[in-house]
């Protein structure tokens, strides 16, 4: 009872998982197996549905019955699918020209296309009876269409939502986020509030709005968001060797005062009031002017300001050959290699992740300092 | 989606017209009513079918995490084994360990639970039918998820616990760890939808007069063990989700580099990992708290004890997670609180074991197999329970923690405990499941040579492990081994030898299964003369399991309607009042008329089916999970959109009571 | 992927038990149902268990005068047409109480990992420098509001006015559309200002935290903008009042886990 | 039916209780010699543990075996001879409360001297000499810090495999390691210790007599879990003296046109990328300092400065010592151990088998990730020693280059 089609398009899965399995286990490669065997699934689906809806066509198989059935007597309705299919061929198309974003959108479009003029085309011939068949098509295809298209609903109102927000300034952000809110409130409330309001007027506001906010957004994206910068970090200080200065930097900037890795630390580096700087290590009780750090092992160790004003702690390394923008080394011209902390105010406390690959014999002497304090030094040994 | 072959109105014009029979595919998506064949299996919402699908799955994954061991215990028969490779060695114990906890021992317990929790508080179905069959169609595919590692690039290789940084992808390039931790994840919401179905049904749906002390032991132990699920199964969600996530998205966790903390992952496994093995054994419990009164012909000694012993063993086990880490340095205050709260939980369980002899001091004791199971439980959990609180003192804790000494000690308390009362059940309950008791005779050579593979497998661990044998060591090597009485070799070679006999024990009941159903006569309807409700059904039980739900009035109902006591004073003389037909026969008489049962649905296998397809994605290639969320959504849709009992008019053929139908209605044309 | 929450995710269905008695809800509750009695058979004193001591017997006895005057159990029902339980609670809301139990653990697990990874932000932009706490304060009171209107639709669910009740659950829905709006630009936000996912130990733990928030919060709303499509089509399997009061358990569910976040990420200073 | 079945039980009984029997109480026997006996403390902490522990086995066997007595003689007395349906007594509260109360006051009593012994062992107030150890995969790194004590570290000494240490001195292991977690256990000196990346985890030790003790990692690490050991050797405080000595001695070249003049081109060609050794230089005279990070994923190698001292290789799993050289030093009496083990390796008692065959191909010899494509998620770095494809001369001249590491 399948029809040729359908043994088509089943030949080919089968066709398509068997070649999948064999370039998988003779030739390997995870690309080619991931390719056929995604083939091999597409040309399932669409046997799948070819065989539910092409067999189920009473034409194509009893052609006796056929000829008296009513239901072969309606003529196929008007549809906007095949102009959908199109539309989706063309974005495919343009998209491989411009921007490759719209291949995605052309592919979406000629997908959906394609299985909406399916069902269309199938529902209509299911049975004489119109009614009937609008509710088989509402049964079979609402609860796919229903959730894509809130999906999609919910999505470009997020979309345009958050662009709006980011082409607004920083102030004016929350100011628009929250007249928005109150306006929706506002609504609900009046149509709460007023029973006599038809419902076509709550439909206009609602849809005038919504066009609105999308509108919005799509202006807002063309003009592009107000600039943000990226926030210069100690990560940047350290690679840029500015490791020195004493004074409060952008990275500085209210950069939290406590540290939450108490549990795995190699050691506390206390800056005491006098301007001495001691290493107390796990095991290792009382002050000591120098700490043993493993090599090339990853350590973290926390600086206690105990001293009366905000200091840095910077882990001086030596130099190293300067490296420019795109990352290839500039030869003989170094660099200090440093590693410091965001500034602790009074008893505050910061962080210092780093390892070293040279041992300290060769990699010239290491030592912890404090920019601002001559007198402080831990030197730091690496076997 | 459930479309209706509605027959349609006769508005066709011209001669009446031939029945046209368009294909059964315009009917696959027509609502399942078969009530025979495999439709009747994969759709069903019934709790027996779906009790006695877990059974069968969890006893196949038993087999495989059975044959693991073998295989492991084959490695380290001699000293510098070549058996398995290294590398498949850690394959081998990840997956073993994986396969007994997730794959058998929490699904048997979901078996037992569903099949008589719902006959047992005198319910006709679990609060949730349909979630009932999703979880498990989830708990398979999540297993079969779990084990496509074996075929896809090598299984997962770091260990049943999976410690960080080492479940990174640097130290475990292959994709076994990401099956491992998504098929556990699919495996988790199977049993999150189970605990809530079945604390629901305990709570909400016990019959009239059964008030909470009234209820079966084994029905406590299973509503215990759902509440540990309820909150233990949200803690590795989250631990999985932030492997899953440094493992595909790059994330950074658990590596250090980054300034992370390898001890997080430790901690959210052992909350999750340590209610986890009471959620192991305390179904155990339960079926042994039935077999031993049944079979002393006594009721339980101290039933509130031993109720609030097992709610509290459940309560203080979220209590001691930190006991597995005692060598990890987590500052000697944490060790020393985790060292008392570990030695607290040593009390209920006391009280369980004297409990349990105390219902057999003085009883009628018959040895049937289910007995003999459930007194092997209590004394191999006993020596495992023992070697347990030896190890809760800390500082002896650092000498044998990681060492075959650990390994002996939860094979005692899982093997002997979670096993042996499987198998108590088992034999106990077949009648009533199967129609047939498994055969006595065989069950006892099962059950002796199971004993002593147990002893002769996990005996020598402690002997091995004192001798400072670290676990999950692919190879041991004579330098290492010492001379004399307890060198390591010999003794491992006891255990290799100890591991077949085991198998041999497991064989010879399969090989009882088999011939129960070849050859067995049917079963009495009350063989073992028991106390419980599920006693009071036809074995085994009608679809809508009572035909008028009896009214509790005590404890051990059943055998309070079969025993009047007609002694005075305190002298007792308990007279047989009546038998277990005349009983049945009574329900029957004034049985309820208009029972309508939750009908069979897609939605729960599209539902499950699709979970692991996600998975797959996520590990693959990211559109296959977008396809695998679509069939997600459109399965929940779909269920929400259907009534959970079929509509009258949802019938096309007539209603199931009245026989099924096949035939479809015509299209275009009037109802023939 | 949507996470881990079992099905009750979507529309919890709208599960009858299939407790004897006739399914269709159609009929109206027998007069004389005294749900109340259901109760009176769990107040039956401890007793119930036989101290040591008295026969069977003897406790049987003092038993049975208590069970006389119990109706059948059969025509048995609770108030809303649906089926009688043993603690009165119906299975549907039980179960979902249940679920919000389990997805604490979920959230507290969350709320951990990032509390013990917040002040590890590497070489990355630490929590001070990032957060904008005015939007985040006026997001995290639209989201309050929702919980108002989420309220509103309930009581009209109850009073049975099928007009006020979809209008609030779709002001519901808006409102947490606006929400994640929020939320999604706050990401994308950060992202251009450099804290990207793999940025930190921080940025991963936050985003990771509040990305699962968000994703409950979505499910929240497609479950209510399904509702008002159900309603509407009149599609709602069993009792629709008590269906709305699931889907505002969970809205309020995962308003107070909100509540809970932004006091901790946001609020407290690192 | 019912008769052939009592006497199963008593026999369950029996074979249960013996076996219990066999498994718990037998323990307290001492063996001979397994190494990582954990029953065997020849160290002060080792014997806190002991002392606490044996008793605590002796208890649970105590009670095991009432239980297995009691259940043994109930499933006997009360079988089913026909005797009429018992009374359905449902439980005697005071007895239950009694054997509730019964083994909590048992465990208070286990609890307080747990407690005790607790405390003692996480002391580090009392250090006289402190030892770093980093664990990766799969070898052990010991090096000590400059320090007073010990007799004072001027300069860092970094070895591996065997960590020597001074007899009745409290040493302080400070631990920690470069990729997974590991764990540091030396049964008969201090329970273990993970030593986990990023921490550092303490572990007192002391020995009390000179000698070899074994020990083991003994939390998974990945492929070669089983071939990660290490030892820790015990000398007297005069033969620590010179072993440091000897272990800090300034390197000497070997003599032109022999050998190992040969085996060290070979060594710089070959091996120095990884393996550091101290004062080796190249040709201009420009001292060697190894690279191991670009080679190597944990981001080091063994530093093989006095190989020959040591007597193991390869994470301490196989011994440079031939069988008998190996007994003679690992069985010597406390006295003479000092000597037998300074004398190091002789030419004579190499083990020229497992050396040869772990240059030959290493990967092969103990299971590490070497082969190029599985390299991908560490790009491109080996874990463990690669496959070095040296000729059999080459391998000749690096043994006997080896051979003089002393």
């Amino acid at each position: 009872m399948t029809t040729t089609g359908s043994k088509l398009l089943i030949g080919a899965t089968v066709m398509a998982v068997v070649a999948a399995v064999v370039y998988g286990v003779i030739v390997g490669g995870a690309l080619g197996t991931i390719g056929l065997s995604s083939a091999a699934m597409g040309l399932a689906l669409l046997a799948g549905v070819n065989v539910y809806t092409r067999d189920a066509d009473v034409s194509s198989m009893d052609t006796q019955a056929v000829m008296a059935a009513p239901a072969a007597a309606a003529a196929p309705g008007n549809s906007m699918w095949p102009i959908g299919a199109a539309v989706g061929g063309v974005l495919l198309v343009v998209g491989f020209v411009t921007y490759p974003v719209m291949v995605v959108f052309g592919v979406v479009v000629l997908l959906a296309a394609t299985v909406e003029w399916t069902v269309q085309a199938w529902s209509e011939r299911a049975s004489g009876d119109a009614t009937f068949n609008a509710s088989l098509r509402g049964r079979m295809a609402h609860p796919l269409e229903f959730p894509v298209l809130g999906a999609i609903g919910l999505g470009v109102v997020i979309y345009s939502f958050s662009r709006i927000m980011l082409f607004l300034s920083q102030a004016g952000g929350p100011a628009a986020f929250a007249t928005i809110a109150a306006l929706i409130l506002l609504v609900g409330f009046v149509v709460a509030f007023r029973p006599t309001v038809r419902s076509g007027a709550v439909a206009g506001v609602a849809t005038i709005a919504l066009v609105g906010l999308v509108a919005g957004g799509v202006a807002a994206a063309l003009e592009g968001e107000r600039e943000l910068h990226p926030h210069e970090t100690t990560g940047d200080l350290g690679r840029e060797g500015q490791c020195d200065t004493g004074e409060e930097t952008e990275a500085d900037e209210n950069a939290s005062q406590t540290v939450g890795a108490k549990a795995n630390l190699l050691a506390d580096i206390v800056l005491h009031e006098d301007g001495r700087l001691e290493a107390d290590a796990l095991g290792l009780p009382g002050g000591a002017g120098q700490l043993v750090v493993a090599r090339n092992n990853p350590t973290n160790v926390r600086f206690v300001n105990a001293s009366g004003e905000e200091r840095r702690l910077v882990l001086d390394l030596g130099t190293r050959p300067a490296v420019d923008e795109n990352g290839d080394v500039i030869e003989d011209e170094e660099v200090p290699d440093q590693r410091c902390t965001a500034l602790a105010n009074e008893d505050g406390n910061q962080l210092l992740n780093f390892t070293v690959t040279e041992p300290s014999a060769s990699g010239g002497p290491y030592a912890f300092v404090v920019p601002g304090v001559d007198g402080a030094r831990v030197e730091v040994v690496v076997p | 989606m459930a479309i209706i072959e509605r027959p349609v109105p006769a508005t066709s014009v011209g001669p009446a017209l031939p029945t046209v029979t368009p294909s059964s595919s315009l009917g696959v998506f027509r609502r399942p009513v078969a009530a025979t064949g495999w439709r009747s299996w994969v759709f069903t919402v019934d709790h027996k079918r779906l009790g006695i699908m877990y059974g069968v799955a969890a006893t196949f994954f038993f087999v495989v995490g059975g044959i693991e061991a073998l295989l492991i215990r084959l490695q380290l028969a001699g000293p510098d084994g070549t058996v398995l490779s290294a590398d498949v060695y850690n394959q081998m114990f990840t997956m073993h360990a994986t396969s007994m906890v997730f794959l058998f021992a929490m699904p048997m317990a979901a078996a037992f639970g569903n099949y008589f929790l719902p006959l047992q508080v005198g319910a006709r179905d679990v609060a949730f039918p349909r979630i009932n069959a999703f979880g498990f169609w989830s708990f398979l595919f999540g297993a079969m998820f779990v084990n496509a590692g074996w075929f896809l690039g090598g299984a997962a290789d770091g260990g049943w616990f999976m410690y960080a940084p080492n479940s990174g992808v640097a130290y475990s390039p292959s994709h076994g760890i990401d099956f491992w931790a998504i098929g556990l994840q699919i495996t988790g919401i199977a049993s999150l939808s189970g605990a809530i179905n079945l604390i629901v049904t305990v709570l909400n749906m016990r019959t009239r007069g059964m008030s909470l002390m009234r209820m079966p032991v084994f029905t406590w132990m299973i509503l215990v063990v759902q509440f540990l699920l309820l909150f233990a199964i949200p803690v590795i969600t989250v631990a999985l989700f932030l492997l899953t996530f440094q493992r595909v998205f790059g994330a950074t966790f658990f590596s250090v580099e980054a300034g992370a903390d390898p001890l997080l992952w430790q901690h959210l496994f052992w909350i999750f990992g340590h209610p986890e093995v009471y959620i192991l054994v305390l179904p155990s419990f339960g079926i042994v708290s039935e077999v031993l009164p049944v079979f002393s012909k006594k009721p339980l000694f101290g039933y509130p004890f031993v109720v609030f012993s097992g709610a509290a063993i459940g309560f203080v086990g979220w209590g001691v997670w930190a006991h597995h880490m005692f060598a990890s340095g987590i500052g000697p205050i944490s060790v020393a609180v985790f060292s008392m709260s570990t030695m607290a939980i040593a009390v209920p369980t006391g009280i369980k074991i004297v409990n349990w002899t105390l219902t057999m001091w003085g009883g009628k004791l018959r040895f049937t197999t289910a007995m003999l199971f459930a007194m092997g439980l209590v004394v191999e959990f006993t020596i495992g329970g023992l070697s347990g609180v030896t190890h809760s003192v800390a500082p002896s804790d650092t000498q044998q923690t990681d060492t075959y000494y650990i390994v002996a000690h939860f094979h005692y308390v899982l093997f002997g405990g979670a096993v042996l009362g499987f198998f108590a059940g088992f034999y106990y309950w077949w009648p009533k499941v199967f129609g047939k008791c498994l055969g006595e005779r065989l069950g006892k050579w099962n059950f002796w040579v199971m004993i002593v593979g147990l002893n002769l497998t996990f005996g020598p661990m402690h002997i091995v492990g004192l001798q400072g044998q670290p676990r999950r060591m692919y190879v041991h090597t004579e330098s290492r081994a010492g001379e004399g009485f307890f060198n390591i070799t010999f003794w491992n070679f006891a255990a290799s030898v100890g591991a077949f006999i085991i198998a041999i024990s497991v064989l010879l009941f399969l090989i009882n299964i088999w011939h129960t159903h070849r050859t067995a006569p049917p079963a009495p309807l009350d063989p073992w003369d028991a106390r419980t409700l599920e006693w009071m059904t036809t074995n085994p039980p009608k679809a809508h399991n009572f035909d008028s739900v009896p009214t509790v009035h005590a404890l051990d109902e059943f055998f309070h309607r079969k025993y009047e006591d007609v002694g005075e004073g305190d002298e007792h003389d308990l007279r047989r009042v009546a038998t277990a037909e005349e009983l049945l026969a009574e329900q029957e008489a004034n049985a309820d008329h208009h029972i309508h049962l939750p009908s069979p649905s897609y939605w729960p296998v599209v539902l499950a089916f699709a979970l692991p397809i996600v998975g797959f994605g996520v590990i693959y290639n990211h559109l296959i999970a977008v396809v695998g969320a679509s069939i997600v959504v459109l399965a929940m849709f779909g269920w929400a959109l259907e009534p959970s009992v079929a509509l009258d008019t949802d019938y096309d053929p007539p209603a199931p009571d009245d026989g099924p139908g096949t035939e479809l209605a015509t299209v275009g044309g009037g109802r023939p | 992927m949507s996470d881990a929450d079992a099905p009750h995710g979507a529309t919890p269905p709208a599960e009858k038990t299939p407790e004897h008695g006739a399914p269709d809800e159609g009929n109206a509750p027998t007069p004389d149902d005294a749900s109340a009695v259901a109760e009176k058979v769990d107040e039956i004193p401890m007793g119930g268990v036989p101290e040591p001591g008295p026969t069977g017997e003897a406790q049987r006895a003092d038993d049975s005068n208590l069970l006389t005057e119990l109706p059948d159990h059969a025509e048995h029902r609770d108030l809303h047409g649906g089926h009688a339980t043993t603690t009165g609670l119906s299975n549907n809301k039980m179960g979902m109480w249940l679920f919000l139990g389990s997805e604490c653990l979920l959230f507290g697990g969350l709320i951990s990992t990032y509390m013990l990874y917040r002040g590890r932000q590497a070489d990355g932009p630490g929590p001070d420098q990032i957060y904008d706490i005015p939007f985040t304060s006026v997001s995290s009171f639209v989201l309050l509001m929702s919980s108002l209107t989420m309220v509103l639709a309930v009581s009209s669910a109850t009073r049975n006015d099928e007009r006020n009740t979809k209008l609030w659950l779709t002001i519901t829905a808006l409102l947490g559309a606006t929400f994640v709006g929020g939320q999604v630009y706050e990401f994308t936000a950060f992202y251009r200002e450099g804290m990207g996912f793999t940025t930190s130990l921080f940025s991963s733990s936050f985003f990771t935290l509040t990305g699962f928030h968000g994703a409950h919060v979505t499910i929240g709303i497609i479950m209510l903008m399904a509702l008002v499509g159900m309603i509407s089509r009149q599609r709602v399997v069993g009792d629709k009042a008590e269906v709305v009061e699931l889907v505002g358990l969970y809205w309020h569910f995962v308003d107070i886990v909100w509540i809970v976040i932004f006091t901790l990420v946001y609020l407290i200073p690192a | 039916m019912v008769r052939e079945m009592s006497a199963g039980p008593s026999r369950r009984r029996l074979a249960g209780a013996l076996t219990a029997l066999g498994g718990v109480t037998l323990l307290a026997a001492c063996a001979e010699d397994a190494p990582q006996d954990t029953w065997q403390p020849a160290g002060e902490n080792a014997q806190r543990i002991q002392d606490l522990q044996w008793w605590v086995f002796a208890i649970a066997g105590a009670v095991g075996l009432i239980v297995f007595a009691t259940i043994a003689w109930v499933s006997v007395r009360y079988r089913d001879r026909g005797q009429p349906i018992p009374r359905q007594t449902h439980g005697r509260p005071a007895l239950e409360i009694g054997l509730t109360v019964l083994p909590a006051l048992i465990l208070v009593g286990v609890a307080i001297p747990t407690i005790g012994t607790l405390m003692d062992l996480s002391r580090t107030s009392d250090t006289e000499c402190v030892v770093n150890v980093t664990g990766q995969q799969w070898w052990w790194e010991v090096d000590y810090p400059p320090q007073e004590g010990c007799g004072g570290f001027s300069e860092p000494i970094v070895t591996s495999g065997q960590m020597v240490i001074p007899t009745g001195t409290k040493v302080l292991v400070r631990g920690t390691s470069r990729d997974v977690i590991h764990s540091w256990w030396i049964p008969r000196l201090n329970g273990k210790r993970d030593m986990v990346p990023g921490r550092v985890q303490t572990v007192r030790l002391q020995a009390d007599r000179p000698g070899i003790y074994a020990g083991q990692c003994t939390e998974f690490c990945g492929l070669s879990h089983a071939n990660m050991r290490m030892e820790v050797v015990a000398l007297d405080p005069a033969d620590f003296e010179t072993w440091k000595a000897n272990q800090l001695a300034d390197y000497t070249a070997p003599m032109e046109g022999s050998l190992a003049a040969a085996g060290e081109q070979v060594f710089i060609s070959q091996c120095a990328t990884c393996h550091q050794v101290d004062g080796l230089v190249n040709a201009d005279g420009v001292p060697i300092i190894a690279q191991p990070q670009e080679r190597v994923f944990a981001g080091a190698a063994p530093n093989l400065t006095n190989l020959t001292t040591r007597n193991t290789f390869a994470g301490a799993t196989w011994d440079l010592l031939t069988p008998t050289c190996r007994d003679d030093v690992w069985n010597a009496s406390p006295e003479e151990f000092g000597a037998a083990y300074l004398a190091g390796v002789s030419a004579d008692c190499l083990n020229e088998v497992d050396l040869r065959e772990w240059l030959r191909n290493a990967p092969a010899k103990k299971p590490m990730y070497a082969d190029p494509e599985q390299l991908g998620p560490t790009d491109g770095l080996n874990r463990g020693m690669p496959y070095l494809a040296l000729s059999e001369a080459q391998i000749d001249q690096i043994i006997a280059y080896l051979l003089e590491r002393q």
